[in-house]
């Protein structure tokens, strides 16, 4: 048997012996991945533990990596546009809204106000939606396996609504350079309307079988402390670093869009732990209906692509910008510089995922393996995005 | 004496019968109890309410090809899983289904039943060490330290009961109940019946206690290399673990075939059935403890208050023979 | 006083089992919210978006109303359209004179060559669905079909002409009733 | 932000539109004061958004985003590195996420990050680690300051010419006197 790591002498791949090197005597070389049920998807941990104890891990990355950066370059800027769906299945209107704005930037490309407005619904629905998939998944990690369930049934519905403009029910290329491919409908409006209601009904049995559980709150409560000069110093965003205290959402810091105009809250935690990271999703659902709300009642008729939007031969101008918008799991930038051709000449996606993702390695040091997975799952990981 | 052999016998065909059709019922009633909680319908292809759908299962099981991982022991590999599942048999027989329904009449019915299960535990560390995985090591060693710690107050819960009774007679245990739920051992012994519940759930490694299984963390823990029949008898040996759990605690807390209007084997069978439905129920609502929770659970909560449990008992019993002879 | 705190404590976060129970418990009870797949048909198909297909004209809705100017195709990102053009017809010795004799008389000519294209090739499988095609099309020709059922043994089978589709709806439209055996059984 | 740089050797120091660039500072960097530069920025609790590098005639632009929870205002930190020998120092002992930006970017483009304490692919197979993805053809290299925002010039180091245009020896210096060109 080859278990410890000084009889390791042959097994194992390239990353696992870059691993092994450093590993102290009759500890245990665990890989985690990449296929494992807690994973989602195919990250791959390795961990040295001694007994349950993880005395170190490191992800290893790149399983699912498509060169997406490579695709930009080769690809003209409204062609792009289907792979920002692909990136992060959870969020894809994130990422749309961050490339397509990254060029409208560049290009002082004005979008029409109700495009603006349904993108902030589009993207806030989606927003839900994620939250309901990392909430249904996490619970899986954490050994429940009804609330996922219940988790789909409500996200299904937001799919049948996203469904009505973009036809898509996951990886949306809906937004566009200058608006969106298609206005909501009436009907799609008044399902909508229709959601919200509901979706506030659903949020207290979502507390009772899970919030308050006991057995929950053992699990979640003072484990993954990250503290904010963490944040800061792996560039950990979005309900990461709201649940650490740190009270920072694009939407608010650099605002874009409408959103000066909408009121909402940004929640924070100062417990800084799974469970800071958990309550601020749970509230951010609650905002994200309150953005959509106000959203229906401010928005003007109108159009929601503007006139004269890129033809297939558009030019994309000259220049450079980043944009970002608060995704499902923080700050997602795109940088762009374009010099002056079809294709855009570099194209930067920063995946919020990744950023937190760096951070697993320092906070997972020392906890146990059921606590390592439960930390993984509070960061909220789409592997896609990761790995680009 | 030729008597009892052939008793035992026919048990024992019975039993095997059985245990085998519990296992597949109880596969169904999971998945349909499951089905139903998440708001799906559960298996409903596969004969009426997919009645057949374990069987089904069953058969596929059985046709697959048995694998066994590089490096792996090949006897304790495959001597585990039948080690899983043979003692299990044999706690059936202790059992009484009714006035005159059992297969074995013995005085230390509950020791045997105690002493067999603990026979479990070494199964699921012969199979995690034998497959040569590393999650199945994991798997192991918490099974075997999750079986160590909760047999204790397994143990100290029901010897509370036989307290009370003063036998280990299983069949004397449950005349000493009577018919209505008020004569029942549970009415003098609740905190008894809790610990045993809590207790049984960690001994038969059942969800929120699953540890030795916990997907999210071992993949699957000890059967994590097992395939085939090998995982089957595993599995099997879960349920009928499961069964033998709740038919103890009803002999014991329930007032076994107690019950009005009824025949006897009915109630008991009702009772085991309704626990088995409260356990099933706790694997679809509760998320998994963690291992040194799932411990400190054992150690802090559920061994002192047992033992608490145990010493007024005894000071009671010892009351009331005090008080009976004078 | 603390001890009394926190048995209530202990007490109150046991019960939050109890609240648990009782959620699973309710909606036990409920009724399912799934559906029968292949006995029922869900209820949001009508927004699907399928593999593209082409319009049929306004005089006859089985010829397609594209003019083979192949925006499709440029603006497409991943290259699963192609367009061929139709060939002008052989013009007889008749026209050909009537051609000559326009041409010296300096008229413009109108091109014989038909508009509609001679084949429309495209690979569902390369496919993204993202639309852009439909936006570029001057003429409106191109739209999202709702066939949900799409299944094939072979990856040859996602790539077809849809030129040779549009014109098989037609001899398909009499028999009336293609759509899938789901959509029939769908009450109840 | 030439207050939170002063005395450090700059290059060249802009302030950008920010409505149109999403950055409001952008600083070139000599290699040798990156690192203090990052300390700075840690001090003055910046947090890092990315590490890229865009390919350009001159060399690899090497571009570090940071940007801060409470002020926001995004500053691009710039290094050049030549195409013939790409070495930046990490700063990956200051800023922990910055490993993996680095290692990233070396999958990328080939720049090597000095001192990053786990220099091997991140995304990219090791087998083909040494492939380099985003590198372009030569020809289609574009010059640096046709390609990137000059901003509204603070500092300039005379002998700092990338982001000059094309007509040389211009130069154009302006608030030179705060920053030390030490």
């Amino acid at each position: 048997m080859t278990l410890y790591a000084d009889t390791q002498q042959v097994a194992g791949d390239f990353y696992t012996n870059n691993f092994a090197k450093t590993a102290r005597e009759g500890s245990l070389i665990l890989n985690l991945g990449p296929q494992h049920p807690s994973t989602h998807g195919v990250l791959r941990v390795i961990v040295e533990m001694d007994g349950e104890y993880i005395l170190r891990a490191e992800p290893v990355l790149g399983y699912l990596h498509r060169m997406h950066e490579k695709m930009a370059e080769v690809k003209t800027a409204a062609q792009f546009i289907p792979n920002m769906g692909r990136v992060d299945y959870g969020h894809a209107l994130g990422w749309n809204w961050a490339f397509v704005g990254a060029v409208e930037k560049m290009a002082g490309i004005e979008v029409p106000e109700r495009a603006e407005y349904v993108r902030v619904i589009t993207s806030e629905l989606n927003r839900i939606a994620s939250h309901l998939l990392w909430w249904g998944a996490y619970l899986l990690d954490l050994g429940a396996f009804t609330p996922i369930m219940y988790a789909f049934d409500d996200r299904e519905k937001i799919l049948d609504i996203l469904q009505m403009p973009t036809g898509s029910r996951l990886t949306y290329s809906y937004f566009r350079i200058g608006g969106v491919a298609q206005d909501l409908s009436e009907d799609c409006i008044k399902s909508i309307r229709d959601f919200i209601p509901w979706m506030r009904s659903r949020l207290p049995m979502y507390k009772d079988l899970v919030s308050d559980n006991i057995i929950l709150r053992k699990r979640i409560e003072g484990i993954g402390v990250i503290e904010p000069a963490q944040c800061r110093a792996y560039g950990a965003t979005g309900p990461v670093c709201r649940g650490s205290g740190i009270g920072y959402d694009v939407r608010r810091a650099t605002p874009y869009s409408v959103f000066p105009k909408l009121d909402f809250e940004v929640p924070t935690s100062d417990l800084k732990d799974a469970r800071g990271r958990y309550d601020v999703r749970m509230i951010e659902i609650e905002q994200s209906m309150r953005i959509i709300e106000q959203c229906l009642e401010q928005m003007p008729e109108g159009d929601v692509l503007v006139k004269g939007a890129p033809k297939p031969s558009w030019k994309v101008p000259k220049g450079e910008a980043y944009f970002a918008v608060e995704g499902a799991r923080g700050k997602i930038g795109v940088y762009v510089v374009s010099d002056g051709g079809k294709n855009i000449y570099r194209t930067k996606l920063r995946a919020p995922g990744f950023c937190n993702l760096s951070l697993f390695a320092e906070v997972s040091q020392g906890t146990i393996l059921a606590d390592a997975v439960a930390i993984l799952g509070s960061l909220d990981l789409i592997i896609p995005e990761i790995d680009r | 004496m030729p008597a009892e052999l052939i008793r035992i016998l026919i048990g024992l065909v019975a039993v095997a019968l059985s245990v085998g059709l519990i296992g597949l019922v109880m596969v169904w009633v999971e998945r349909k109890v499951a089905g139903h909680v998440q708001r799906r319908p559960g298996p409903y292809e596969v004969g009426p309410y997919g009645l057949l759908q374990p069987l089904a299962d069953a058969l596929k099981l059985v046709g697959k090809q048995l694998f066994m991982p590089d490096n792996a022991d090949p006897i304790l590999f495959w001597l585990a899983p039948v080690l899983s599942f043979l003692p299990v048999l044999l706690l059936f027989l202790p059992l009484p289904l009714g006035d005159e329904l059992f297969a074995l009449d013995i005085n230390l019915g509950l020791l045997l039943i105690l002493a067999f299960s603990g026979l479990a535990v070494l199964s699921l560390l012969l199979g995690g060490w034998a497959s040569n995985n590393k999650y199945g090591l994991l798997g192991a060693a918490r099974a075997v330290a999750q079986s160590v710690a909760y047999e204790i107050p397994l143990l100290l819960s029901v010897l509370a009961v036989c307290f009370v009774a003063g036998s280990l007679n299983l069949a004397t245990v449950v005349k000493e109940q009577g018919t209505w739920p008020w004569n029942w051992n549970i009415m003098t012994q609740p905190l008894a019946f809790l610990i045993y519940i809590v207790s049984a759930l960690g001994e038969t490694n059942r969800a929120p206690f699953d540890l030795p299984e916990a997907e999210s963390e071992l993949t699957a823990g000890f059967h994590t290399e097992y395939s085939g029949m090998g995982f089957g008898l595993f599995f099997l040996a879960e349920y009928a673990n499961m069964v033998v759990v709740c038919s103890v605690a009803t002999v014991l807390f329930l007032g076994g075939w107690h019950g009005p209007v009824l025949p006897g084997p009915v109630w008991f069978v009702l009772k085991v059935s309704l626990l088995m439905l409260l356990l099933v129920f706790f694997r679809w609502t509760y998320p998994r403890v963690r291992f040194d929770q799932l411990l400190n659970i054992n150690w802090k909560w559920l061994m002192p208050l047992a033992v608490a449990n145990l010493m007024l008992t005894a000071f009671f019993v010892k009351l009331a023979q005090y008080t009976v002879v004078k | 006083m603390n001890a009394i705190k926190e048995a209530l404590k202990t007490v109150s976060d046991l019960w939050s089992l109890m609240v648990g129970l009782k959620v699973t418990g309710k909606y036990f009870l409920e009724p399912q919210r799934t559906v029968r797949y292949p006995w029922k048909a869900v209820a949001n198909l009508d927004t699907y978006k399928g593999h593209l297909e082409l319009v049929g004209g306004m005089k006859d809705p089985f010829k397609p109303r594209c003019i083979s100017c192949g925006m499709c195709a440029l603006a497409c990102p991943s290259n699963c359209l192609t367009v061929v053009k139709k060939k002008a017809p052989k013009p007889t010795p008749e026209e050909e004179k009537a051609l000559a004799e326009a041409k010296a008389n300096g008229e413009k000519v109108r091109d014989k060559t038909p508009k509609d294209p001679e084949k429309f090739l495209y690979d569902y499988t390369l496919c993204s669905l993202c639309g852009t095609c439909m936006e570029n099309c001057p003429a409106g020709a191109l739209r999202f079909s709702k066939n949900v059922y799409m299944a094939g043994y072979s990856r040859n089978d996602f790539q077809f002409d849809l030129v040779l589709k549009l014109r098989e709806s037609d001899a398909r439209a009499p028999k009336a009733e293609p759509a899938a055996p789901a959509a029939e059984k769908s009450e109840a | 932000m030439d207050a939170l740089f002063q005395g450090l050797a700059l290059d060249y120091l802009a302030r950008c539109d920010e409505a149109k660039t999403g950055k409001a500072w952008q600083v070139f960097l000599p290699a040798s004061t990156l690192v203090k530069a990052a300390e700075r920025l840690l001090a003055a609790d910046y947090h890092i958004e990315d590490i890229l590098a865009v390919d350009c005639a001159e060399g690899f632009v090497v571009t570090y985003h940071f940007d801060h929870f409470d002020k926001p205002g995004r500053v691009a930190i710039r290094v050049l590195a030549p195409h013939e020998a790409p070495v930046v120092p990490s700063i990956a002992g200051l800023f922990g996420g910055a490993e993996w930006h680095e290692r990233e970017t070396r999958d990328f483009h080939g720049v090597v990050f000095e001192g990053n304490p786990n220099f091997i692919p991140l995304l990219i197979d090791p087998d083909m680690a040494d492939c380099f993805p985003l590198r372009k053809d030569p020809k289609s290299r574009v010059k640096t300051r046709d390609l990137l925002e000059a901003g509204e010039v603070v500092y300039c180091n005379p002998t700092f010419t990338l982001m000059a245009p094309d007509a040389p020896a211009e130069g154009h210096v302006s608030g030179g006197a705060k920053t030390a060109t030490a």
